[in-house]
């Protein structure tokens, strides 16, 4: 089993037992709100920003170019000098625009993502919320985003971006329905939607292992159906840059822009940390039956890197994913959803119904 | 409201859905501007606008010799400049009637070949950028860069090189020359199967060129769509098979004819053409007379015997035709070039006709228009 | 380059009787007045041997006392390529029929030669300026001044 | 059931494309091969341009501060779009005579194509292609030259042997 001393339950539960001693229960709970969001504030805008730059530093691995090499070493600071640049931008006001959701469309899409990334389990004990329906929190919130698509994309009153966000409402919508379903595998093999009870299942294998020829098929679903479901890769037909200049957020510039950038990116994170948790074992290191000597120096690596490690794997695939293809057009990526996802999800939950049954799978 | 009242209220053009794509458009690669009118995503009908660079370089040419002038058509298709100064030198030459030295147009017909590589590995860039897959931008570049190099290292610059003058070229080339073009076949041969892999095959790419912007043999020939986009549609158009110039009727290749007429026949023309370049630059390196100068004699200042000349090659976009009124002057009297981009633009609105916005991404690109081709 | 020139010529006299048919340097030429045009072009076209079905190039000259305009046109079935000239005595207000009706592609040309030269096609589906703007003059006649950039060349 | 094996078939051909495309960025990714990046500032030391770039006119002085340019006007004549100057100057020579002699030779590098017309007909072959190319100023009068160096004088034929 994972050593404890990587276990973050000792830090937290001092923490807590600290200030305990010292202030008045409702006292408590608010200091510790406070600190949970200082803390995932920080991690989220330093996630962002390394997310960025390691997006230009894949994509121009692939194309034969070095990629940013300018600011610091490797170009390292390059994102945050962007991100510099945006904050001093001038926040250019449309004309005949709807100010106020106008403005309030970059926050609905941030703060959607920064719920989702709340119940998230980063190791072990380090999960700031855990709820019994896990899962399905995760993906209400996430969806939620494009609620600020749409309002960004009608507001700013420029043809373009309705079209982007029109685009992005419909298939939002529908591939939904794929996250959903392959999901659902997973759950229908752990028997819970918490997340937590779902990372213990993996102890002792994850269930992309685990599951075998279903479980594999639900991934690949997954990742696909996520791409989509984040604007990305072959499927960022609401930005579509040749076809729509920017999408839905032609008409904004700045930090608000820099919000939907940021958002976007944070998005690629949480279905990769989704994946992660469900398919790959979550901070469960890999152990494989029997080899104990393995196993054991598997334990060694702390959790928080082995869910950090599993995820940026997942992250490179979708970036992968987008710098080889080109981009579907409207009417064929929803017939790639309704015609062949969709279908392949609800045969694949039959079949996994019928594996979990009979018991098909190891245990 | 009565039925006419509403069916005037629903085709009034002001509740059109009109969107302005350029002149600062990614995908109209330049400054175009095609006015589209919308219905939902699918395209009613749609305008080109023209006009953003036009430069008036029929009349600036009647106020320049014909070497002078040598240099305003580099500055219609620069993306193959090489092979439209060689239309005006060739037309100049016939009117006088020189004999070029052999070798001349040895190296005139390489040059045209690398210019087409050149310029159809810039559009295949572009191509795939405009669907979306933005790693092809980067790959054409990267092979693009070894013709320019070959360029840059026998004319001094990469992409106008006014390198022809009537009577030959400017001076000789390098004397890499021959093993640089050598080596870049062999080169280009290795990356061509990357080309496929990454585009040609791919199951997306497909799915957006296939049966998008249908044009048949009939409709190319009336609108006069030339080069590769006509060869798309089964349009037999090579300028250098109808009416060979130079040492095309030495060299075997094959005028590479596509019957389907859509996007991906029109792709498929253009990367199969870039390999059939290929075979004409081996035949060309090889049988390159070494000894025969570089330029014919000619004199300083060149006089037009009284008449009208027309001359075509083919350009990388298509056909390239030079019509020259002289009157026996220093100046042409009057000088018009029919440059393959205008004509083949104006396709571009009945093709995007009940397509969506992405079709008309990929039938503009796949017509592969030079802007300042088609304002001169 | 022709190969059928006699045939040629047996039906350039029967279907086009009023015009000259001149050798030329590389092409053979048809001369014909402005108003013919239509008919001697229809002609060309529907010729059942050699359909000239492609507009090469269409274009106009200034000669300063008259315009002549100049059509390129090639047989896709014979390869084979004729010029075709319209003279324009009006050079005040010159008119001429439109081929765009025959050749799509003539209609993009002909408005290029109306936004250079002012020369009217009669029947034109959409003759608007093409590159310029409403006001800006015929760039493209021998006599046209640019008051605006005055730019001398040095002769 | 042909439908059936159909929808198969092609998902099975739609996903192997895919993957082969895949396979191409993934190879580039573990092995890029050649970087085609050029790190521009830092390798001005390295940079080294071809010998016969075209980079602007320029006027070689001998080391007596002495070009070969005797104001002919040919290259003004002969540039497309005017962006040579000549004027010139009347000076004694050796016998006493007035010859004329150039003052100032006037190069707009915003206007020139680069078609090297001049180049080609100087009958002297008093100018040439220099290789300099950061042309990048904050003025475009600072683009006009002038190619002769003050206090410069027109170089003595040598004598054929």
């Amino acid at each position: 089993m994972i050593l404890e001393i990587y276990s973050f339950s000792t830090l937290t539960s001092s923490i807590d037992e600290g200030l305990n001693s010292v202030m008045a229960p409702w006292l408590v709970t608010l200091t510790e709100f406070v600190i949970v969001g200082i803390v995932f504030l920080l991690f989220y805008a330093l996630l962002g920003l390394f997310l960025v730059y390691l997006e230009r530093k894949v994509c121009a691995v692939i194309q034969n170019r070095i990629g940013p090499n300018r600011v610091g070493k490797w170009g390292m600071f390059q994102t945050i000098a962007d991100l510099i640049k945006l904050l001093m931008k001038e926040l250019i006001t449309i004309k005949n625009a709807d100010k106020f959701l106008f403005n309030l469309a970059p926050f609905i899409v941030i703060i959607t993502s920064f719920m989702a990334i709340a119940a998230l389990p980063f190791a072990k004990g380090l999960q700031a919320i855990d709820l019994n329906i896990g899962i399905f929190y995760v993906m209400a919130v996430s969806s939620l985003g494009v609620v600020g698509i749409l309002i960004a994309g009608w507001s700013s009153n420029s043809k373009y971006s309705l079209i982007g966000a029109m685009r992005s409402g419909a298939q939002i919508i529908s591939y939904e329905l794929s996250v959903g379903l392959s999901l659902l595998a997973i759950v229908i093999f752990s028997g819970s939607m918490q997340l937590s009870t779902i990372v213990e299942s993996q102890a002792d294998g994850w269930w992309i292992f685990k599951g075998h020829i279903p479980a594999l098929f639900a991934f690949v679903l997954y990742l696909i159906a996520a791409t989509a479901e984040i604007n990305r890769g072959p499927f960022d037909l609401a930005e579509a840059e040749s076809e729509l200049t920017a999408g839905f957020h032609t008409e904004y510039s700045g930090i608000k822009f820099a919000f939907f950038f940021l958002a976007e990116y944070i998005n690629m994170f949480i279905v990769a940390a989704i994946a992660t948790t469900l398919f790959l074992g979550g901070w469960m290191p890999l152990h494989i039956g029997g080899w104990e000597g393995f196993n054991q120096i598997m334990d060694y690596i702390p959790s928080i890197v082995w869910f950090f490690g599993k995820t940026f794997v997942i992250i490179y695939i979708i970036m992968w994913f987008k710098w080889t293809f080109p981009r579907l057009r409207i009417d064929q990526l929803l017939n790639l959803e309704w015609k062949y996802l969709l279908p392949l999800n609800l045969m694949n939950i039959v079949l996994i119904s019928f594996v979990v049954l009979i018991g098909l799978y190891f245990k | 409201m009565n039925e006419e009242a509403v069916k005037k209220v629903i085709l009034k053009e002001d509740e059109d859905y009109i969107i302005n794509m350029g002149p600062q458009h990614p995908s109209t690669h330049g400054v175009l501007r095609l006015e589209v009118c919308l219905n939902g995503e699918t395209v009613k009908h749609m305008t080109p606008h023209i006009g953003y660079i036009h430069r008036g370089m029929e009349k600036m040419a009647e106020f320049n010799t014909y070497k002078q002038l040598i240099h305003l058509t580099d500055r219609m298709d620069y993306l193959s400049a090489h092979i439209n100064n060689e239309a005006v030198c060739l037309a100049v030459e016939n009117a006088l009637e020189v004999e070029v030295p052999e070798r001349v147009q040895y190296i005139r017909a390489i040059l045209d070949e690398l210019s087409r590589v050149a310029s159809h590995h810039l559009w295949w860039s572009a191509f795939g950028m405009d669907l979306g897959a933005l790693t092809t931008f980067f790959y054409g570049m990267r092979d693009r860069e070894k013709v320019l190099a070959i360029f840059e290292e026998s004319f001094g610059s990469r992409l106008l090189h006014s390198f022809n003058t009537p009577g030959g070229l400017m001076h000789d080339v390098h004397p890499n020359f021959r093993k640089h073009t050598r080596e870049f076949v062999k080169y280009f041969r290795k990356k061509l199967p990357d080309y496929k892999n990454l585009l040609t095959d791919n199951i997306i790419f497909h799915n957006r060129t296939k049966g998008i912007g249908v044009m048949d043999k009939e409709m190319a020939i009336n609108y006069g769509i030339t080069g590769p986009s006509g060869r798309g549609s089964g349009f037999s158009c090579d300028v250098r098979k109808v009416a060979p110039y130079g040492v095309y009727d030495k060299v075997v290749f094959r005028e590479i004819l596509y019957p389907e007429g859509d996007s991906f026949a029109r792709y498929k023309v253009r990367v199969d053409e870039m390999q059939e370049s290929l075979n004409i630059l081996e035949q060309l390196v090889d049988d390159m007379p070494e000894e025969g100068g570089y330029t014919a004699k000619m004199k300083p200042v060149i006089k037009l015997p009284e008449g009208e000349y027309f001359q075509r090659v083919e350009a990388a976009r298509g056909e390239f035709g030079v019509f020259i009124v002289s009157k026996g002057e220093k100046y042409p009297y009057r000088i018009k070039f029919r440059s393959p981009s205008f004509s083949n633009l104006f396709v571009l609105g009945p093709l995007a006709k009940g397509g969506i916005i992405a079709d008309l991404v990929a039938i503009c690109g796949s017509l592969d228009l030079v802007i300042p081709d088609i304002d001169r | 380059m022709m190969e059928n020139r006699n045939e040629f010529e047996d039906f350039v006299s029967k279907n086009i009787p009023y015009c000259t048919l001149n050798q030329g340097a590389q092409y053979p030429e048809l001369i014909i007045p402005a108003e013919k045009l239509h008919a001697a072009a229809a002609a060309l076209k529907n010729y059942k041997e050699q359909p000239f079905d492609y507009l090469v190039s269409l274009t106009a000259i200034d000669h300063l006392d008259k315009f002549t305009m100049v059509y390129h046109l090639e047989s896709t079935l014979t390869r084979t390529m004729i010029v075709l000239k319209a003279v324009l005595e009006d050079r005040e207000e010159p008119q001429i029929d439109t081929v765009s009706d025959l050749w799509i592609t003539a209609e993009f040309h002909e408005r290029g030669v109306f936004d250079l030269f002012g020369i009217r096609f009669k029947n034109h589906p959409d003759l608007r300026r093409f590159f310029l703007e409403d006001d800006y003059g015929f760039p493209l006649r021998k006599d046209f001044k640019d008051d605006v950039n005055i730019i001398e060349y040095p002769n | 059931m042909n439908s059936v094996v159909r929808y198969f078939t092609d998902i099975y051909k739609g996903v192997t494309s895919l993957w082969t495309g895949m396979k191409v960025t993934g190879k580039y990714f573990i092995s890029p091969g050649e970087i085609v990046t050029e790190q521009y500032p830092e390798n001005r030391a390295t940079l080294k341009m071809e010998d016969r770039f075209k980079g602007e006119v320029i006027m070689p002085h001998d080391e007596n501060n002495q070009h070969k340019c005797t104001g002919c006007g040919i290259c003004e004549v002969n540039c497309p779009n005017g962006s040579i100057e000549i004027i010139t100057k009347k000076v004694p020579n050796e016998q006493g005579k007035m010859v004329r002699a150039i003052d100032k030779h006037i190069y707009h590098l915003s206007m020139c194509t680069f078609c090297e017309l001049c180049i080609k007909t100087c009958p002297f072959d008093a100018i040439t292609w220099g290789q300099d190319f950061e042309h990048a100023v904050f003025d475009r009068t600072r683009l006009t030259r002038v190619l002769n160096r003050p206090g410069s004088s027109l170089k003595k034929k040598e004598v054929k042997s």
